[in-house]
Order: C-alpha cells, then structure tokens, then sequence
C-alpha cells in the first residue's frame, strides 16, 4: 500500500514536471500570438491608413503614422519584457552578479520589499550550468518570499571561498509552515531548486523559524574556471 | 539644432550587427546636413578596423554583435585611442549594461528605441565633447 | 531499492526537462531579442524617415513607408512562427487533428518530404494531457525523421478505436543505427516520447528495419472523453 501511494506520488510530480514546461510554453506562445502579433497587425493598418492618405492626398497621415509608431514602441517593449522574463540576457552578456542585481533591484520594485546585495566580487568564472542553476534558484527563492513569507527585507547575497561559491537568500518573513519544513507540500519550487543544486554536486540548506527563511546554496569548486591573467578585459564574464 | 554649413560634418562610424537597423540609422542621419556616416561594421573586430582607418569623430557601438561585442570593442577601442568618443547605441535598458558602458569608457548610452532625434541630440552632444547618458532607463530599473 | 530505482529516473527526467527548458528559454530570448526588437527597431527608423520626409518636404517618404511596412510583415510572420513553434493555438482552438495536419504540412514544406495524413475521424474527444502529448510525439518523430531517416515519404496517422487511441508515424528512410535500436544513444527525443506516453499508461514502439522507421503510441481508453450527443456542434473538439 504504501509503495502504491509512493508510485502515486510520483506519478503526480511528474506530471506536474510535464504541466510547468508546458505552462509556460503555452503562456509565452499566447503573449506572442494574443499580445505582440495583434500590436503588430494594428500597426500594419496604421500604415496602410497612411499610404492611402499619401496617395489620395487625404489630410491626416502624419496622424495615423504617429499612431502605427506608438504601436511599435509597445511591441517593442513588451518584446522585450518577454524576453527578459525567459532568460536575462544579462546573465550571458555581464554574468550571474549583474543578473542578480538586476533581478533584484526589480523585485524590490515591484513588490516593495526591502533588497540588499551583497556580493564579494571574484574573479573566478562560474560554469554556465552553474550560472544558470543559481540564477534560477535565487529566482524561485525571491517567487517565495513574494508569495509565501510576509517580509519586509530580504538579503541576496554571493560570494566566491576556497570550497566553492555560495548563494544565500534570507528573508525575514514568518518562515515555513511545519508542513512545508518536511517537504510534504505539492509545491516544484524547493524540490526544483534542491534537484538543480544537487546535480552540480552542490547542496541546498533551507532553515527557517518565525524570524524568516534562509535558502542557501552551495556549489562545489570545480563549478569555479580560474580566470586567466591575460584575461582582464572580462570578455567572458562570469 | 542648428546647422552650420561652415563647419565640416561629423563623421560617424556605424557598428551594428542588424541590416535593418544599420540601414535605419544610416539612412536617417542621413537627412541631416551636419552627419556624415562614413563607414559601418557588422562586428567589434570590424569596428577596430573601420576606426582605424577612418578616424570617425564619433562611433555608434551596438552591444550585441557576432565575435567580439561592442563592450569589448569600445574598451580596446578607448585603450588604443583614448579620443576615441564612442556612443553605444543598443536594446538593453538595463543600467548595468550602462554602467558597464561607461566603465569601459563610452560618451554615451541609447536606447535604440528612443525617439530616433535623440540619436541626433546625443551625437552632437558627445561631439562637443559631453558625455550622454541622459536618458531614464525605464521607471521600473531605476536605482 | 525499487523505490530508489523510480526516484533516481525522476531525476533523471527533472534534469533532463531543466535542460531542454532552458535551451529552449534561450533560444526564443534570444530570436526575440535579436531577430524581432530588431527588425522592429528597423521598422520604427523606416517610420521615422518617413516622418521626417514628410515634414521637411523631401521626396521618398512613400518608399520608406513601405519599406517599414515590409518590414513589419516579416516580423509578424516571425512572431507567428516562434508562437506556434511552442504551442500552436490549434492545438487548444481545434484540437489534435487539426493541429497534426497543420503541423504535417508545414513539415512537408519545409523539408521537401512526401506527407500523407490518415485520420479516422472519431467523435471522441482527447484528454489535453493526452492530446498535449501526442502532439509531442509526432513533433518529436517528425523531427527525427528530417535530422536522421533519410526518408523521401512519411505517413502520420491517428484513430481511434475500442481500446484507446493510436498515433502512428511511419517513414521510408533507412532505420535507426543498431546502437540507437537498443536505446543506447544519448538522444533525448525518443525518451522524452515513451516518458510522456508511459505516464499516461500507454505504450510506445518504435520498430525500424532498412525500409523505414514506425513509431507508434497508443493511449488507453481512459484519456478518451466521450462526446455527449447534445454536443453535435464540437465546442470543445479532441
Ligand atoms: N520564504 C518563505 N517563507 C515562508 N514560507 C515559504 C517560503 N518559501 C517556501 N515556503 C513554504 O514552502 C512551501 C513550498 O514551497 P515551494 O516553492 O516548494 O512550493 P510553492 O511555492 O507552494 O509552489 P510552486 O513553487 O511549485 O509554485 C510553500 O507552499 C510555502 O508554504
Ligand atoms: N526516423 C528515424 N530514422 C532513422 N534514425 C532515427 C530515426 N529516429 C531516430 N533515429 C536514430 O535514433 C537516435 C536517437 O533519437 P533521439 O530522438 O532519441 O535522439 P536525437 O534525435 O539524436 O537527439 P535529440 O532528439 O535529443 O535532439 C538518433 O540519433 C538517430 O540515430
Ligand atoms: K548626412
Ligand atoms: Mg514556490
Ligand atoms: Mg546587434
Ligand atoms: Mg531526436
């Protein structure tokens, strides 16, 4: 019986797997089909408006030009919001510190918690999978902390040691319900940032009491590519 | 602005990797009696190149760009020619891209979706020897 | 020891979905950001020429105009194409044929290979964990028959019958290689198709010789919904 509701289980947290991906697939394909194509179709007619008027010699096409170039300016900025959202290219062009930053600096302005950054600088490259995976922890962790914690602060912080890097977000909301604190909830997100963690060999600690939660990451040293001392234009930061 | 047609024209180098913004940019500041774009580049490598053979008053740098980017570009670029006055023209609003820019030694930081005269505004304004990075990113990235 | 056997497969699978997400993350940023903002961008100095054109009385501002204009074409066609490539909306509006036969014909277009398309029309409608996957799987057999048959024809067919629902794709290229045959190959794409129909308690075949390739999924009766006879309009179709 208990191997049945075992099976269950995972059969549930796969799916669940299968539904996030396919989540956001369709969301992000509804923004392009619903959101930017529709801004662009608009647009097309502003400018057949004008091309008409030009060639009739109608007044108004300065008009309806003025109007297909606001259309653009929407597409354009909500091409780019989509964008973002996937994937920063920050974190490719400037590395995990600026794209935490970024990602930070936003959180606090969207939600009106209180952010700090904390981060000693090194001058060690991360992996890209492991860019990657911390910058996706650090992001589900702020999601939390949004959704879950009730805080008013929260502190990012990273920094490069002998054993590796770590990554720390610590908030001072209420902490994790005792459920939560078994991992028995339904919730992807702990389990997601645990499993990314884990297959870079690193560990994820989450610790929490009424005075808030800290999630911490560690990534191993190998994770860590030494920079070369030629390399001082950082044309490939971390 | 006015134009002064005593004056000789401000030569511009143009590096962007994109045919439809390149020929955008170009084509407008071509209406501008003032604004010459005297060669373009599709890389940072090219940029370097173009520079040099060039010696354009002012660069307008894209970012993204195959090979060598035009972060990298504008740094070595201002290491061999510190009157080098480059102006980055990209997508990113982010003002970590800007403060790296200006790191690295740009006059300048643009949006390529600003009103297309502040192109305009802003050469002129780094060609008198200021710097640009006049612009509000966007409200939700200040600070 | 079972238990730990299905625990590790999950791990497996979460990585391997972390993996293809985020290359897939990348990949549409980055056509956004550098294939549509920029043809946008494009679009707007077309437009703001034209402007400047008309203000100033300088001829050509009918060119410029319709160059922005033949730009905004092809960046509505792209976002079309990035959209649909993650999830075409016929999927959702009309369901799984319509979405396959779609899906077939721009395959055949694009590559240049015969398709043929053979659906028994049932009046059944799919689960959409069903009909999500089995879009998936042809998707991912089309795929691998452009990359790896070799082939000149292929058949997609799907019906259903009294013990579920069947999706064949067949096509006439050379086979797989002996090591792919034994499932040893490091590919994800024939994986990824028997986890999503295994999970939904069906199965997979995939049988090769020197004349082509089949692969075949069929699900169990239980992702078929039957359709009420009041519901002769097909609001919600398969
Ligand atoms: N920073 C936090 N403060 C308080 N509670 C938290 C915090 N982070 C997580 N929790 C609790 O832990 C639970 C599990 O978190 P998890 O991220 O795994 O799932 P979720 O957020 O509920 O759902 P999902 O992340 O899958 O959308 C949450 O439901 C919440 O109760
Ligand atoms: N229709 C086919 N005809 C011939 N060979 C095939 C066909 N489908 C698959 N194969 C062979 O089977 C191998 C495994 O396929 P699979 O889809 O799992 O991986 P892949 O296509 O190599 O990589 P991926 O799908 O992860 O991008 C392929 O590399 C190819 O050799
Ligand atoms: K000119
Ligand atoms: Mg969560
Ligand atoms: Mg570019
Ligand atoms: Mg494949």
């Amino acid at each position: 019986r208990e191997r049945r509701l075992a099976d269950a289980k995972l059969k549930q947290l796969t799916q669940r797997i299968f539904d996030t991906q396919e989540e956001e697939r369709s969301r992000v394909a509804r923004e392009l089909h619903d959101g930017i194509s529709q801004i662009l179709v608009g647009v097309r007619y502003a400018l057949e408006l004008t091309r008409r008027k030009l060639e009739t010699g109608k007044p108004g096409a300065e008009d309806d030009l003025s109007k297909g170039r606001d259309g653009l300016q929407v597409a354009i900025a909500e091409v780019r919001r989509i964008s973002r959202d996937l994937r920063p290219a920050l974190l490719d062009d400037l590395g995990l510190g600026p794209a935490l930053e970024n990602l930070i600096t936003e959180f606090g302005s969207r939600t009106g918690i209180t952010t700090h950054f904390d981060t000693v600088v090194f001058r060690n490259r991360l992996e890209p999978d492991a860019k990657t995976a911390l910058f996706r922890v650090a992001q589900e962790a702020l999601t939390n902390v949004e959704r879950h914690a009730d805080a008013t602060e929260v502190t990012v912080s990273i920094h490069g040691h002998r054993r590796g890097v770590t990554l720390r977000i610590a908030d001072n909301g209420h902490g994790l319900p005792p459920a939560a604190r078994q991992r028995a909830g339904s919730g992807l997100g702990l389990r997601n940032m645990q499993e990314r963690v884990e297959h870079l060999d690193g560990t994820l600690r989450v610790t929490s009491g009424p005075s808030g939660t800290v999630v911490e990451a560690r990534l191993p040293l190998k994770h860590l590519l030494a920079a070369s001392d030629t390399d001082r234009s950082q044309k490939e930061p971390a | 602005m006015t134009t002064d047609p005593q004056s000789d024209p401000i030569t511009v180098l143009l590096a962007d990797d994109h045919p439809l913004v390149a020929e955008g940019v170009r084509a407008f500041l071509d209406t501008y009696d003032h604004i010459r774009v005297v060669a373009t580049a599709a890389t940072g490598q090219e940029a370097l190149d173009k520079f040099d053979a060039h010696q354009p008053a002012i660069v307008l740098m894209d970012i993204n760009m195959p090979g060598m980017n035009g972060l990298a570009a504008t740094e070595i670029m201002i290491e061999h020619n510190p009157q080098a006055r480059v102006l980055i023209l990209s997508m990113h609003d982010s003002p970590v891209y800007i403060a790296t820019a200006k790191r690295h030694g740009a006059r300048g930081y643009l949006l390529k979706d600003v009103p297309t005269e502040e192109i305009v505004t802003a050469i002129e304004a780094v060609h008198r020897g200021e710097l640009y990075f006049g612009l509000a990113p966007e409200p939700d990235l200040a600070g």
